[in-house]
């Protein structure tokens, strides 16, 4: 049966987001998060987490709610669509999946409550110094050190929400090759560890953090050592879509500016958007995110189903990511002079979209993993 | 949200595949817009009329004109079996566009006389309604047919009329009411071919098909082979442009790009593979994004058809992007190949020629409306941006 | 057929080489546009004011008038060296669109009195044009002008106001005859920004700098700053725009592609240097083909006034390009960085953050009107399409 | 002094060219040479040689006009505008400067004046069978076969006018590396040669030669062995400057049939050409040409000037590689269905372009070979 439509559920889970992030989270509270300490809300956070979003994917017997990838993606569109500031992808599924799939029944049932409940955050630490993304680009050196531990040596980046983070999943090598990667649970204030801001073009909390012969034990291992990037991976392919949602969300809201300015701005006696000029300008961000839209539920919906999706999941992001540059672009165009000034909203997408468009992997990596599933 | 078939519908795709398998020889497989072989033409015409026989060309019709009732995801289905093999089916203009109009808007005794007859392929029917200075713009079209007795006498130029000299009828638009308004006094009718005063002259077509130049001269045609009311010819097209139906235009591309890939999985260019050249790489990564892009936009069709949801974006979006994207994919795939591309046939030609020709082809992608009106449309009535 | 530069050009350029290497250190170099750090702006004020000690400002205007005479390449070749070390030259909007509106239709007597004065930058003007509902169509202004005796009484709002807060005087257009057409009517003052009734608030821009809106409240400005004609400030403008001599704007494209470049042979991902990756050595070609092309609009326009030739489609081809090209060269510059270009600064910041910066100043490309304004222009003026 | 205008004498050969292939090569004629045996006119290639146009580049002493690329650059522009067809490029351009730059002297006196006469033509056989661009894909085996001579066995694509060729100009691997590639001059009769039309999209004279055993004496060595690429390639830049002028005159021509066509034709009740949309399409082809010919222009006077080119002349190809595809599809929107008919010209433009985007290497062929020479 082909349906593309959300369940009834979804659909109020759509309805409760949208009017929850629009009265939580209005963009003037974006604006003053975003150069805050902290860079998100603790409250909005705790609130999300009453309403069991924190937690929406995980186990209900670990405080969650068991929800579908559908569901955090109907979730996703509303956080993108009013840029709400959390540490969602980062900590509930990146980091909390991973625990979930690889992580030791001790482990889970250590942190995944805690982690629903909103009072604890895992930062997933992956990226190095490169900027390169996949199982190759794991070069932080993970020295066994006598039977029980090991050493971290190196360096990672583009980390999210280090600053607030109980843990960090450092993804470390501990061999060679694709099954060479471990992954590790090491807090921010361990011994030997260093946590640095990185200003970036999104005011995104983005950390560098260091490993200067930090000393790690077996037990703070999650799953097998050397599965690293295969308990890591699928994780990764839902946040990519995840990471998609967002942009949609955000596309749509980044839609509605660029055409109620187009309604309204009047040049040369007509509304601008009269001009075929402005039309198309419109339209290709109705198009990108449309596309984007359709080709991310069909990723979502494989990944619920339980089917073969390297491919489905790839050329989603790949979309998202073209979608995610082409349709502030364009927007820019519509609103010219005037989306160039901080006091629309316009920039404050601008600036987001250049961190979705590589968060996750870029066009480039997207379009040739399609290829290599197929 | 589900993109699976039902059991059912799987069913019925391993029905078709079944008569593909026993009716469509591979070397019969071709594209009827772009080859004039007679003999394939011949089998082409047999072919269809087996197809009109198992009730498949009204597939979706109601029953009671012929049809087999069916929903339009069985005709998608259908659609993705037979564009995967390339199946020769000729005669859209009868069984798709005269049967969509006579379903918008045709009256029940028109509806009685002429869908079932058009289902079986009975009749060829060739496409008449467009005109020298009435391309996108169909309103500004200036043949007219004026009413005698129990005729029409029809006068004008019809212009890249397909398949003229394969069909024997004509699928027209006249204007009938001289003092009404551009989008009213249209009015549509089947012309036999072999009426007195009508007649044709070439104008073959950069992909390798023929249209033609039809010339309508005082043809008296009979009252009775006016399709629908007087005056509805608007309405009645603008609601059936090709209908009939969902069709799969995803699997055209699907089929192509999986063409492509295989070459470049069988074929050297400098030290390795072309599937290994990161280049060539992320171009099929595009080819195959398009096709995917294509195949969600007639998902969504059937998925909104079943919700009962209006199309999106006022109906355009999805021929804009397969407007828009024909050339391009197409292309892509002449870069992927490199200057061999340019090969029409022969042992050193790849993918004997077809990249060559498919290039071709894909300026052929006007019918309908120009992707320029088609944003028209998506800004407008899907945006809201004025007109 | 010439690209090469005389011996008096090569030693003009040794000129302002020197010049620069002794005027300019390099952490002085930074973009007037999009940087409000007050240290830097102390330096650029006194930096330009050394320039135009030189007569650099005024180069090509005529000696009468405080210049030096010197033709258009001189300028070019002037603005290369310029841009090539991101010289921060202030207050172009008094010696470049100030003054070339004067030269465009001032009268004798504000000429001898004015250009001068701009040309040592003796005052520091604001670009105070646009309006809120006025800025591709600046004809569509609202401030007002009225007579009062030897005074002028302007009321209105202005916006965008680049550098208000570094300038003491602003660049105005009010509507002086409500009467006339959009067109005429309009007429052009300096207006000093101490005087009563003016006032500011900011507008910050997303590429770092302040612009601001700015509020004109009854204020009485001396007739003689009138500039041009009463009602000439139309005409003035388009023939002024950003006037001065001919802009090497492709030494912009040129400084950041070499600087990515050597990042490019610098810098590794996965096993490689990043210069070695086929897909990058394509982006890269796609940056220096984007500079190569804006050069040789400059050059164009340089070769068009050595031969007293009109300048191509309409004078809006190399603006069409350019403003297209901009976001476009910044974004494959962010691809090929990759995802460390979001950062802005620190030891992992590639280039030291510049890849960000530029992104977010190249949505800055409305000035002057939008690209899709000015292919309207390339469309109707220089094609002949019909308006 | 930078000065970008033909000189007179260029401005007289524009002028006499434009008139000349007006009056002998209307599209008419070009249409009925295209699906003739010949594929050309050897009255119209007589006529230019009359005019001192085959020889135009050669040294005065053997018969020709010692016209620089510039002259030539300004022949093709009217070539290109009428779609003259004429094996210039082949004969007079790649094989005859081959020959000129590394032929022995009795070579040059005994093939360069007849080749200037129009009475020879010489066709260069470079290409294989995958189809790339440059030393290393030529694989051709040339044997050494005794003291005397050279036995070749293998084949070549895409040679232009063999069918009329007296004599080939075949590049031969005798070693390997770029210094292993030789150059020999054999006749389409000669024994083991077999010549095959290869059906194309242009309708161009387009010819498989297979070579099988073909004996070839050490006099029909073009150059030194081993220094066959190295003779070419500054050919191969040049003819490449001379393609992107063709491009360039039959994109004047591609633009005049889209603004005539958006001036004339009238929809919704008004000409096309105000709709902006096709005033984009129009004016991308505008700009496109133009820019083909900025860069074009430059690299030929580079090439005279005998300055370094190597980046020019990439550069403009890359360009004119993608002006030949955009332009022509740009043109194809403009006239919608109209242009699709064989009864138009557009079409006679459209499938020569995509001869000319991939002879003398495509686009990333060129770009790659930008950043190759900075």
């Amino acid at each position: 049966m082909i349906d593309l439509e959300f369940s009834e559920q979804q659909q109020l889970l759509q309805h409760t987001a949208r009017n929850f992030f629009a009265a939580q989270c209005p963009i003037a509270k974006v604006r003053s998060l975003e150069t805050s300490d902290l860079g998100y809300s603790d409250e909005l956070w705790k609130s999300m987490a009453k309403l069991d979003w924190v937690g929406l994917s995980y186990p209900t017997e670990l405080g969650g709610a068991a929800g579908s990838i559908l569901d955090l993606y109907v979730l996703y569109a509303e956080m993108g669509r009013c840029l709400a500031p959390t540490p969602h992808l980062a900590s509930s599924v990146i980091a909390g999946e991973t625990i979930l799939r690889g992580g030791s029944e001790a482990q889970r049932g250590r942190l995944i409550p805690e982690m629903s409940r909103g009072d604890l955050i895992v930062a997933p630490a992956l990226t190095e110094s490169d900027g390169a993304y996949g199982a190759d680009a794991v070069q932080l050196v993970a020295q066994a050190d006598g039977e029980n531990g090991y050493r971290l040596e190196g360096a990672k980046i583009l980390v999210p929400y280090a600053h607030v983070a109980g843990q960090l999943l450092v993804a470390a090598r501990t061999g060679s090759g694709p099954d060479g990667v471990t992954l590790f649970l090491i807090e921010p204030g361990a011994k030997g560890v260093d946590v640095e801001k990185l200003g970036n073009i999104a005011n995104y909390p983005l950390f560098a953090v260091t490993f200067d012969g930090v000393a790690v034990s077996r037990d703070a291992i999650v799953g097998p050592v050397g599965a690293g990037w295969a308990t890591l991976e699928p994780v990764l392919d839902r946040a990519s879509v995840l990471q998609c949602a967002e942009i949609v969300g955000a596309g749509e809201a980044v839609l509605d500016i660029a055409v109620n300015y187009a309604q309204q701005r009047e040049q040369f006696g007509q509304p601008v958007g009269k001009f075929q000029a402005v039309q198309y300008l419109c339209s290709d961000i109705a198009i990108d995110l449309h596309l984007t839209s359709l080709l991310a539920r069909q990723a979502a919906w494989r990944l619920d189903a339980g089917l073969p999706h390297a491919r489905e999941v790839a050329l989603a992001k790949a979309q998202a990511s073209e979608s995610a540059q082409h349709m502030v672009r364009q927007a820019h165009e519509v609103q010219a002079g005037h989306g160039f000034m901080m006091e629309t909203d316009l920039q404050l997408y601008t600036r987001r979209a250049k961190h979705w468009e590589f968060n996750l992997g870029d066009v480039h990596h997207h379009l040739d993993a399609a290829v290599a599933a197929l | 949200m589900d993109i699976r078939f039902t059991p059912e519908q799987d069913a019925w795709r391993e029905e078709v595949r079944d008569f593909l398998d026993a009716e469509l020889p591979p070397e019969k497989a071709f594209d009827v817009e772009f080859d004039e072989d007679e003999a394939l033409w011949e089998f082409s015409h047999a072919f269809t009329k087996k197809v009109g026989a198992k009730g498949w060309l009204g597939l979706n019709w109601p029953t009671e004109y012929g049809g087999l009732g069916r929903p339009p995801i069985d005709r998608m289905i259908m659609s993705e079996e037979f564009e995967a093999r390339e199946a020769p089916l000729s005669g859209s203009i009868g069984w798709g566009l005269t049967a969509g109009s006579l379903l918008a808007g045709g009256t029940e005794e028109q509806k009685q006389h002429w869908l079932p007859k058009l289902g079986r392929m009975d009749l060829h029917v060739a496409e008449g309604l467009s005109e020298p200075a009435a391309g996108s713009d169909l309103a500004s079209l200036t043949t007219t047919a004026k009413r005698d007795g129990e005729h029409w006498v029809i006068s004008g130029e019809k212009t890249y009329t397909t398949w003229g000299t394969h069909a024997d009828w004509l699928f027209t638009a006249a204007r009938s009411d001289l003092t009404a308004s551009r989008h009213r006094g249209i009015t549509m009718f089947l012309v036999p071919l072999d009426l007195p005063g009508v007649s044709m002259s070439p104008m073959l077509n950069l992909g390798g098909g023929r249209q033609n130049h039809t010339f309508l001269d005082d043809v008296r045609v009979p009252h009775e082979y006016m399709i629908g009311e007087e005056g509805g010819g608007w309405h009645m097209i603008m609601n059936a442009f090709y209908g009939g139906g969902i069709h799969a235009g995803h699997a055209y591309y699907e089929r192509a790009f999986a063409a492509v890939l295989e070459h470049c999985k069988q074929t050297r260019r400098g030290d390795g593979l072309l599937i290994d050249d990161p280049i060539v790489r992320q171009q099929l990564g595009q080819l195959a994004l398009i096709a995917e892009q294509l195949k969600m936009l007639t998902y969504e069709s059937v998925s909104n058809f079943n919700n009962q949801k209006p199309p999106s974006f006022g109906g355009a979006i999805g021929v804009v992007v397969s407007k828009e994207a024909r050339p391009r994919f197409f292309e892509l795939c002449n870069r992927i190949v490199g200057p061999l591309c340019q090969l029409q046939e022969g042992r050193f030609a790849p993918m004997r020629g077809q990249v060559e020709a498919w290039y071709r082809h894909s300026y052929a992608n006007h019918a309908g409306g120009t992707s320029q009106v088609k944003r028209m449309v998506l800004a407008t009535r899907g945006l809201g941006l004025p007109r």
